[in-house]
């Protein structure tokens, strides 16, 4: 083994508190050690120059730089590598500046700890072997389940763009719960309008296959190459596809959970979507009196809906503009809790309607009792702090989004989690919003959680670049730090799969041994520390490794 | 491969850039400011998960970093936008960063001294940072850069005319900001004797600073000595030193010697410093009076390089004591700085009766606390400093009739201009155009001196004009003690025996630039090499000889020190226009010990600044005029790499796009009109960026949330301020501020225990995922809601009074607290609207990018997108949405 | 509880009804010449013993790697180590399909080492002579189960002297079908119940020291552990403990050690490897030749740190091992 | 080098995650922190890649305390690596508790901006030690 070190003084950040010159002379003389240099600054030019110097003429196979920490000068010195021919996994950086001048002022004791930092890089950098950021072969076809906005959205930029689109829908007719809406808020637009224009698009591309009235059966296969097995009307299919977009949206609450409600016994106890559907044919007095009920199958904790259905504030505000706009005389009053009409000129839509006439009373609805005139509604007005008793020709439910009816199976078909509402689990809440644990599929629109219209596009087509981003080439390269699998000692106990998060690992039933799907990899090392015998490893940082750089620290090997 | 433009490096624009990456495009990223992260890098926790918002964001701005598709342009922004055809052609303003980020190691050596203390926008002006700067420690791309905004209004003469080139600008900056330990730290750096020079210094840079061209130059010495009044040099620490087991001598503990081995010392050399004296300090010691330089100061700074490890040996002389040979036998290196310490000879008759004097022998014998006998009358030849000190230091002893005698006039006297004030203030009276020819005695004691007048003839070798003898004007005048102060020489006799080359005055020949000598490893400087000259250019000289000792002993060719600016004048023009700007202050005089009291003992003279004066003068430097960088090069001197570029200019490219996508985000509203709340008036009434700020384990307080120190226990939230708000002409809900209220109320609760906590609001707006959960949790972990946002806020007995009816038990209630939070709405960025008009981008009534609700990234202008705050409140998720949407957007049009 | 009595010599019957079949197997106790063994039946069985009252290995241990399937097999075995077979499941260790595991009430055992020729095979005899006797194995007295309660089925002795069939699971429910006569309620109590409470294993490194320092590194504690399933353990290799050149070079860095090396780290790593499945069997002991007292060691880490995640090894099929499964409320306190 | 010197103070070894722990000891160092030398970090992608056969060997190898930090729960680059951080290491503080060495091992969370909370923590387990270990050589 030939290995290089150079330790960099950093100026007088390094040199002030470590000794380089004793460290470089000690190391001049370690075994295994064929050139040990310490220089004013070795990200200069110069210093550069005599790193890519030394690898030609001593043929170093190692190089250790000891200087600021790995993150800084990020591709800079691995660049350097490469350009002398040297594989850039063979580096080694050891951090002497954050983690040694800087933090420590004796001299005499730093030099020491760098002397151990560099040691345990020597004996890591040991067991380096030479990695390649792998390609692997990806099927530039995108699996999209749900036909609502959100998949179609995806459909349309994923075919725009070029790739194979399978779109599978449950029901006989694309659109989901959009196509439904008479007057979507804001864009006052007919859903149906918004679905046919997109349905049109999409269905003079050859690229687009859509399956009616289809469910997925099978799904297995990893990243860039899952092979799905459709249930459609004529039967079975298998197709294979690079990624998943899992649009199946939301199931509207059905307010026949809470029986207070008296929903479905009386026909003028109503929903906001049955207003959709039939406000046109409502039988209405001439002044009407409408209540609207908000957080139906929200913010309730007794029925196991905790959460803020996100849209149905503004559903409500959509019916009473329309009770309004067509029964001038009309009583519309709406009973809240929080008025959350948060999207984008949400709070002026809100004022306009309560200017046209709407009342919003902030109450707790106690009863609601169908009589032969009307429907009374009780509660306490918690403004007011009294009780009131009114009664209406129309009780219209604003209702919130549940999860989707199939979530489970579908969560367990493609091996990913629910959260505690039985919504899909995303990623990360924040900055991966519609990412799921296992790459290459995602979740898009409600179905992870309650979205509107405009959210669900950004879903459908956010997740959709992201996809094509991970397909376009039609080959991906994979992380170099990997896990591998020695199935000389594979035991075959599984523990790794049960654990893996990424659900990267597999096993072959035949050979009972599991192996990486490397596509899927994240490359945390988890499995590595579960398996008992060590049989599969994350590259870049093997058992023995750190084992040895802990014998550094302990000057124990 | 098809380029894209992504303006605004916040998580809108890392989204979307990092998409638009993976789909194969080439993406310029331009971020305003120093780095990319945008406002979540500022969040200490997000909600409704309180992940650490560094924790989540820092790995996505690293992977802009490292992503070969992105190029990352940070001080930048685009000037124009042409659409040509599909296409843009986008003119793109790159700022200089007046630090070249190949070279820099972010090691931040240069923060410290850099003297400009400004408001770090990254904590919203709850912190200082520098005007050199990285905003904070994950900063992409960790580089520093300079914040300058103005250039210097004045040439910074004093520092070109400064032998040691100290830093006044900066010193005077951090003085009239009341950062005195700085100001002092400032001028330790480049100065090993600051009591020193800020007492006794000729000040040449006063001479030519360009503020004397306004009004009056600035009292720079003064301000030095205020800087180091305010110091105790005992309680300095020396930094730890690497031991290089390199020897070096040093002949004279004089300020040359002195110097020279302090930074020897610094640099980690063994130093030994030979002094023929019982103590050192040479002229310091021994010739300057005490009431100029105490000489317990000079001890002090003696004292500190003794400290740094050098010793020094007293009583020594070279060449009797110890050979020059056997201590260049036994050192690596020697340097020779024994000054001039000989009187120069009147060469007169009479020289030699007793009661005449060497002007430097008095001095000494006075300053060694010998008792000298001078008598009644006593006669000064001389118009030299040490004519003037030996006078009034004669003046001190009781003489009552001190004359000094010179042979010019008082133009051509060599003295300083205030030394020959004060001395004529203390009564002693100068005899000019005078000459003494000889010396009488009377009973072997002197009596009496014979004079002749001069007149002034044509000028000598020196410029001066020479005086010549008037005829006949021989007068006498009678004298007990006579005290001749000529001039100096050297006593080099001791370097001849090993060969060092002397000039014909007895001078050692050097390198002017390098100190050496002709012999290897001898080095010289100070008045040994020059003859008679100043405190201020023996340290540099000594420091000149250290630097190249450093480099002769690692074998390394001398540096050469950079060539010297000569000081600058303001030109007629700079003149007039800084007058019409600078209104004439004059300078602040440092105050005095009154003649009476002065003239009775050895008590220091000068009194010192009041710390008000000190401010109030040195805040008249010109240079401390502007806001930014001042430009005063510290940060290059620092900076070991030679990163910093002052020269840097500002670039301004034309590169074509295919499509753009915005991303500038948002401000946040500034409540200072809402009178009501008192923000800006009322202490403790601050917005709910700042408490983020606070709250940040990364902020100024290091997540300690304090105000003025102190912990609060009692805080009140304020919800809606400026969003739902016609007033403030936004009808709009801000979407962030009800949960960024619950975060930080939960965060409250989390961090102080038994914190107070009222939230007033009108609707809690919980709409996202896990939101209502997080609302519910803070609620019942014990903050309170109240329904009804307060009227007014007041000071109260012991805090802050809110007045808030609470509208759902209809009660009026006052509550006093510690700490009021406005949850200020958002608002687009200031620059957006420049940004639209640029590109023709129409925008709503807020000001914010019109977008449609069916495609919401696309703008008036194909082509060009939007994503996050820009078109509207988003929360985190939503704008990361939003960013992909725009990309898949963009992906189309370029596509087509 | 709903179960089938068992009477006189039933169980034989039943059993060999089952081999009768050339494909069946039957994994259980024989009475012979030398006392009582684990043996694999095939055809028919003579000299059926449901009790053994000494403990060699652990009948699990043969179990290892059992993938085929098609012969069915019952396992008529002891508590310990039927947990140790479920343990085996969950490591993907054994083809469960055709196998039927049967727990039977367990009075104790006396050690391989211990064995002498008195040892009784009837339940009523064992107890009265364990009640005259200190012989009883320490890992069998500190037993946290001794009922036949896990596995697919499980035969019981209840306070009256007789023995009952209880079926757990569907293949408990085939095994039960196979036994003559009606399901009908237990009435009477069952002769043992739930182990009490062991205290807390607490222990200091001294003691662990100086209880090792016989250890001569032959592994056999490992070899003979029910659970200890991998097929090349770590500690084969020269990572942990080097040998021949690799400790030669070992001993050149950083100088002396003590040889055998290691042993510590052995069964320190080794402790934490099963702490999860360890059934607490006490076969490292058994094996163990220079008597170490493994089993006060093994078991007593593996109770406390199942206790952590209310688990414990071999009571169900369906508990994941801890290790490879979390909660995201839990361990509050666990961050220091 | 310093034998005598080091032997006095405790050897620590921690196990830091590249994407919270190890970004705030990066912070720390380059806000010029100061903690004790005996801390030495060793950087794994993710504190899931600590196996505690890693903290066994560093304690019999004479290391006077470990620690494994990674982000706090929910926060992992890895999604949910440290939820299985947490179950091993408690599981092994539980087992070094049997031995009477609970003081050997610790778990932190530290996120990347949690810098001084990193120099906290590891200086607080160090003077704690440190100070355990002097009582123990005078008794």
């Amino acid at each position: 083994m030939k290995t290089g070190i150079f330790i960099c003084h950093c100026g007088h950040n390094i040199k002030h508190t470590v000794d380089v010159k004793k460290l470089s002379n000690f190391f001049k003389k370690y075994p295994g050690v064929t050139v040990s240099n310490d220089y004013p600054f070795v990200c200069s030019e110069p210093g550069q120059d005599m790193i890519s110097e030394s690898i030609e003429k001593q043929g170093l196979d190692r190089v250790i730089i000891a200087s600021c920490t790995p993150s800084l000068h990020g591709e800079l010195f691995k660049d350097l590598l490469k350009k002398s021919d040297l594989n850039p996994f063979l580096l080694r950086r050891v951090s002497i500046r954050e983690h040694c001048s800087w933090v420590g002022d004796d001299i005499e004791i730093n030099t020491e700890k760098a002397r151990r930092l560099i040691l345990a890089g020597l004996y890591s950098a040991a067991h380096y072997v030479p990695l390649e950021e792998k390609r692997v072969e990806v099927t530039k076809s995108a699996l999209i389940i749900g036909g609502g906005v959100s998949g179609l959205s995806a459909a349309d930029f994923l075919s725009k763009m070029g790739m194979q689109v399978y779109l599978v829908e449950k029901e006989a007719e694309l659109g989901g719960h959009v196509k439904n809406l008479k007057n979507i808020w804001p864009a006052r637009k007919d859903g149906k309008s918004i679905i046919d224009e997109m349905i049109e698009e999409l269905a003079g591309r050859e690229n687009v296959e859509i399956f009616a009235s289809t469910t997925i059966s099978g799904f297995e296969g990893f990243f860039g190459n899952y092979e799905v097995t459709l249930d459609t009307l004529e039967g079975e299919k298998k197709l294979t596809a690079g990624g998943v977009i899992i649009a199946i949206g939301f199931s509207p609450f059905d307010p026949r959970i809470k029986p207070e409600l008296q929903y479905g016994k009386d026909k003028r106890i109503i929903t906001t979507l049955e207003f959709e559907h039939n406000a046109d044919t409502l039988q209405l007095p001439e002044k009407p009196r409408v209540a609207i009920l908000h957080c139906v199958g929200s913010r309730d904790e007794q029925i196991g809906k905790p959460y803020c259905s996100r849209v149905c504030c503004i559903n409500a505000l959509r019916v009473g503009e329309a009770i309004k706009d067509k029964y001038k005389d009309s009583y519309v009053e709406s009973f809240y809790m929080d008025v959350r009409a948060h999207p984008r000129g949400g709070e002026e839509y809100f004022e306009d309607t309560q200017e046209k006439g709407v009342l919003f009373t902030r109450a707790n609805v106690a009863e609601i009792n169908p009589s032969l005139t009307g429907i009374v509604i009780r509660g306490e007005d918690t403004l007011f702090g009294e009780i009131f008793e009114r009664e209406f020709d129309l009780v219209v439910l604003s209702i919130g989004m549940s999860p989707p009816v199939d979530n489970k199976l579908t969560a367990s078909l493609l091996k990913i989690t629910l959260d505690k509402d039985k919504f899909f689990m995303e990623a990360h809440i924040k900055l991966r919003p519609f990412d799921t644990a296992v790459k290459g599929i995602f979740i898009a629109g409600s179905c992870s959680g309650p979205k509107d219209v405009e959210e669900s596009i950004n879903h459908g087509r956010a997740s959709a670049v992201k996809l094509f981003g991970f397909l376009n080439l039609g080959y991906a390269y994979v992380d170099p730090f990997i896990s591998y699998v020695d199935p000389k000692r594979c035991s075959g106990c599984r523990m790794c799969e049960q654990a893996c998060v990424a659900k990267a690992i597999k096993y072959d039933e035949e050979k009972r041994v599991v192996h990486v799907e490397e596509a899927a990899c994240m490359g945390c090392g988890l499995c590595n520390a579960t398996c008992p015998s060590s049989a599969i490893s994350l590259k870049g940082y093997i058992d023995c490794m750190i084992d040895d750089e802990i014998s550094a620290f302990m000057e124990a090997i | 491969m098809n380029k894209v433009l992504v303006v605004g490096g916040g998580i809108g624009g890392i989204t979307a850039a990092l998409e638009l990456a993976s789909c194969g495009v080439s993406v310029t990223m331009l971020e305003e400011g120093p780095s990319i992260g945008g406002r979540m890098i500022q969040l200490d926790k997000t909600f409704p998960t309180l992940d650490c918002s560094t924790c989540t964001l820092s790995p996505k701005m690293v992977e802009v970093a490292l992503n070969h598709n992105i190029e990352l342009l940070s001080w930048a922004k685009p000037m124009a936008v042409k659409k040509a055809g599909q296409k843009f052609q986008v003119t793109i303003l790159k700022k200089s960063r007046y630090v070249d980020i190949m070279k820099c190691t972010a090691c931040g050596s240069c923060f410290p001294g850099c003297p400009v203390v400004m408001k770090s926008e990254f904590n919203m002006g709850t912190g200082p940072r520098k005007a050199i700067y990285i905003p904070f420690p994950q900063a992409i791309p960790n580089k520093a850069s300079i914040d300058k905004r103005e250039d210097r209004p004045c040439k910074a003469a004093c520092v070109d005319a400064c032998p040691i080139h100290t830093n006044v600008l900066g010193y005077l900056k951090h003085i009239s900001e009341g950062r005195f330990t700085d100001a002092y730290m400032l001028i330790r750096a480049t100065n090993p004797f600051p009591s020193v020079c800020g007492r006794v210094c000729y000040a040449p840079c006063e001479q030519v600073c360009n503020r004397g061209q306004l009004d009056d130059p600035l009292a720079i010495r003064d301000l030095k000595r205020f800087a180091v009044d305010r110091f105790d040099l005992d309680s300095l620490e020396p930094s730890q030193i690497q031991k290089t087991e390199k020897k070096v001598a040093v002949i004279g503990a004089g300020p040359a010697g002195l110097a020279c081995a302090h930074d020897l010392a610094v640099e980690g050399h063994e130093v030994t410093v030979f002094e023929v004296l019982p103590e050192p300090g040479g002229m310091l010691r021994y010739a300057i009076p005490e009431y100029r330089l105490p000489k317990e100061e000079l001890r002090k700074e003696i004292r500190y390089i003794e400290r740094l490890g050098v010793t020094i040996r007293c009583g020594i002389e070279v060449g009797n004591d110890v050979t020059l040979d056997a201590i260049k036998n036994d050192y690596d290196a020697v340097f020779v700085g024994t000054g001039a310490p000989k009187g120069l000879l009147l060469d007169v008759e009479g020289e030699n009766l007793p009661g005449v004097m060497d002007g430097l022998k008095f001095l000494r014998a006075v300053n060694s606390g010998e008792s000298v006998e001078t008598g009644k009358s006593v006669a000064i030849i001389g118009g030299g400093n040490t004519a003037i000190d030996c006078a009034r230091t004669v003046r001190r002893l009781g003489s009552e009739n001190v004359k000094v005698i010179y042979r010019r006039t008082r133009d051509e006297m060599p003295a300083a201009h205030e030394e020959i004030e004060a001395l004529l203030q203390e009564g002693i009276e100068i005899q000019f155009l005078t000459t003494p020819v000889c010396f009488y005695a009377d009973n072997g004691k002197l009596s009496r001196m014979e004079c002749i007048r001069m007149k002034l003839g044509e000028p000598d070798a020196s410029g001066r004009r020479r005086p010549v003898p008037v005829e006949n004007s021989e007068f006498s005048i009678s004298v007990d003690s006579v005290i001749t102060s000529l001039g100096q020489a050297t006593q080099t006799s001791f370097v001849e025996e090993i060969g060092v080359l002397l000039a014909k005055n007895g001078t050692i020949e050097v390198n002017p630039l390098t100190g050496l000598t002709n012999v290897e490893g001898i080095f010289a400087g100070g008045d040994v090499s020059t003859g008679p000259a100043y405190v201020v250019d023996a340290i540099a000289a000594g420091q000149r000889a250290a630097l190249s000792i450093s480099c002769y002993l690692k074998n390394e060719p001398a540096t050469m020190t950079k060539a010297v600016k000569k000081p600058e004048r303001l030109t007629e023009d700079e003149v007039v226009d800084l007058t019409a700007k600078i209104p004439r202050v004059g300078r602040i005089h440092m105050p005095e010990i009154s003649v009476k009291e002065r003239v009775t003992n050895f008590g220091e003279v000068a009194i010192g600044y009041s710390p008000e004066d000190a401010m109030a003068e040195a805040s008249r430097c010109l240079a401390g005029h502007i806001e930014g960088c001042i430009q005063c090069g510290e940060c290059e001197k620092l900076c070991e790499v030679r990163a910093v570029d002052h020269t840097m200019r500002d670039e301004i490219v034309d590169i074509e796009y295919d499509s753009i996508v915005l991303a500038p985000g948002f401000d946040l509203y500034d409540p200072t009109e809402k009178r009501e709340y008192g923000y800006g008036t009322l202490e403790g009434v601050i917005t709910g960026i700042e408490f983020e700020r606070i709250c940040s384990v990364t902020g100024p307080t290091g997540g300690d949330i304090l105000l003025n120190g102190k912990t609060p226990r009692r805080f009140y939230f304020i919800q809606c301020v400026g969003s739902r708000d016609r007033q403030s002409g936004a009808r709009f809900c801000s979407r962030v501020c009800c949960m960024y209220t619950a975060k930080h109320a939960s965060i409250v609760k989390d961090r102080i225990k038994g914190a107070e906590i009222y939230v007033s609001y009108i609707d809690v707006r919980a709409y996202g995922k896990g939101y209502e959960e997080f609302y519910k949790s803070t609620q019942e972990s014990g903050t309170f809601y109240i329904r009804g946002i307060p009227g007014e806020i007041t000071k109260g007995e012991n805090g802050l009074l809110v007045r808030v009816e609470n509208m759902l038990s209809g009660e009026m209630r006052e509550i006093e607290v510690d700490i009021v939070i406005l949850a200020t709405g958002v608002r687009p960025r200031k620059g957006t609207e420049e940004l639209c008009n640029i590109m023709s981008i129409e925008r709503d009534e807020y000001g914010f990018i019109k977008v449609d609700s069916i495609t919401p990234s696309r703008t008036n202008v194909a082509g060009i997108f939007v994503c996050g705050m820009a078109s509207g409140p988003k929360d985190v998720p939503d704008t990361v949405a939003s960013g992909g949407e725009a990309a898949s957007r963009c992906m189309e049009y370029i596509n087509q | 509880m709903l179960g089938k009595k068992i009477k006189n010599g039933s169980i034989e019957d039943t059993l060999n009804r089952f081999l009768k079949d050339d494909q069946h197997l039957i994994l259980g106790f024989e009475k012979g010449e030398n006392g009582v063994s684990l043996r694999a039946f095939k055809n028919h069985l003579d000299h059926y013993s449901l009790l053994n009252p000494i403990f060699s290995t652990n009948g699990a241990l043969h179990l290892r790697r059992l993938f085929s399937k098609g012969t069915k097999i019952i396992l008529m075995l002891r508590p310990c180590e039927i947990r140790a077979y479920i343990e085996l499941i969950k490591l993907n260790q054994i083809e469960r399909e055709d196998i039927i595991a049967v727990s039977i009430d367990c009075l104790g055992a006396v050690s391989s080492k211990d064995k002498t020729d008195d040892i009784p095979t009837e339940a009523d005899q064992l107890r009265e002579y364990f009640k005259k006797t200190d012989t009883i194995r320490w890992a069998c007295n500190v037993c946290r189960e001794r009922r036949g309660v896990v596995g697919d089925a499980g035969i019981r002795i209840d306070r009256d002297g007789l023995f009952w069939a209880f079926s757990y699971t569907e293949k408990g429910d085939s095994f039960l079908s196979l036994i003559e006569g009606e399901s009908e309620e237990s009435k009477t109590e069952m002769l043992m119940s739930g182990s009490e409470k062991q205290d807390q294993f607490q222990i200091d490194m001294k003691t662990f020291s100086k209880d090792f320092s016989k250890c001569i590194m032959c592994m056999n504690c490992r070899d003979m552990c029910p659970v200890c399933y991998c097929i090349d353990c770590v500690f084969n290799g020269d990572e942990y403990l080097p040998k021949g050149d690799a400790l030669l070079n070992k001993i050149l860095r950083s100088g002396p050690v003590q040889l055998p090396q290691g042993k510590e780290l052995f069964h320190f790593i080794r402790m934490y490897h099963v702490s999860q499945t360890c059934v607490g069997c006490g076969a490292c002991e058994e094996a163990c030749p220079q008597g170490i007292p493994l089993t006060k060691y093994f078991k007593g880490t593996s109770e406390r740190l199942q206790s952590m995640f209310s688990y414990m090894s071999g009571r169900s099929f369906d508990e994941p091992i801890p290790y490879v499964t979390f909660l995201e409320d839990e361990l509050k306190d666990a961050e220091d | 080098m310093l034998q005598d010197k080091a032997e006095k103070n405790p050897e620590i070894i921690g196990f830091a995650c590249s994407y919270c722990t190890f970004k705030a000891s990066e912070m720390a160092g380059s806000l010029r922190m100061k903690y004790p030398d005996g801390v030495k970090l060793v950087q794994v992608p993710c504190s899931s890649r600590v196996d505690p056969a890693f903290v066994i060997k560093a304690i019999f190898e004479g290391a006077d305390g470990v620690f494994v930090a990674g982000c706090h729960p929910g926060d992992c680059h890895f999604i949910k690596g440290n939820y299985f951080t947490r179950r091993k290491i408690a599981a092994l503080k539980e087992m070094f508790d049997a031995f009477s060495m609970n003081d050997k091992l610790r778990l932190f969370w530290v996120s990347a901006a949690e810098a001084r909370r990193f120099v906290e923590k590891v200086t607080g387990m160090y003077n704690e030690i440190k100070e355990r270990k002097n009582v123990r050589k005078e008794n």
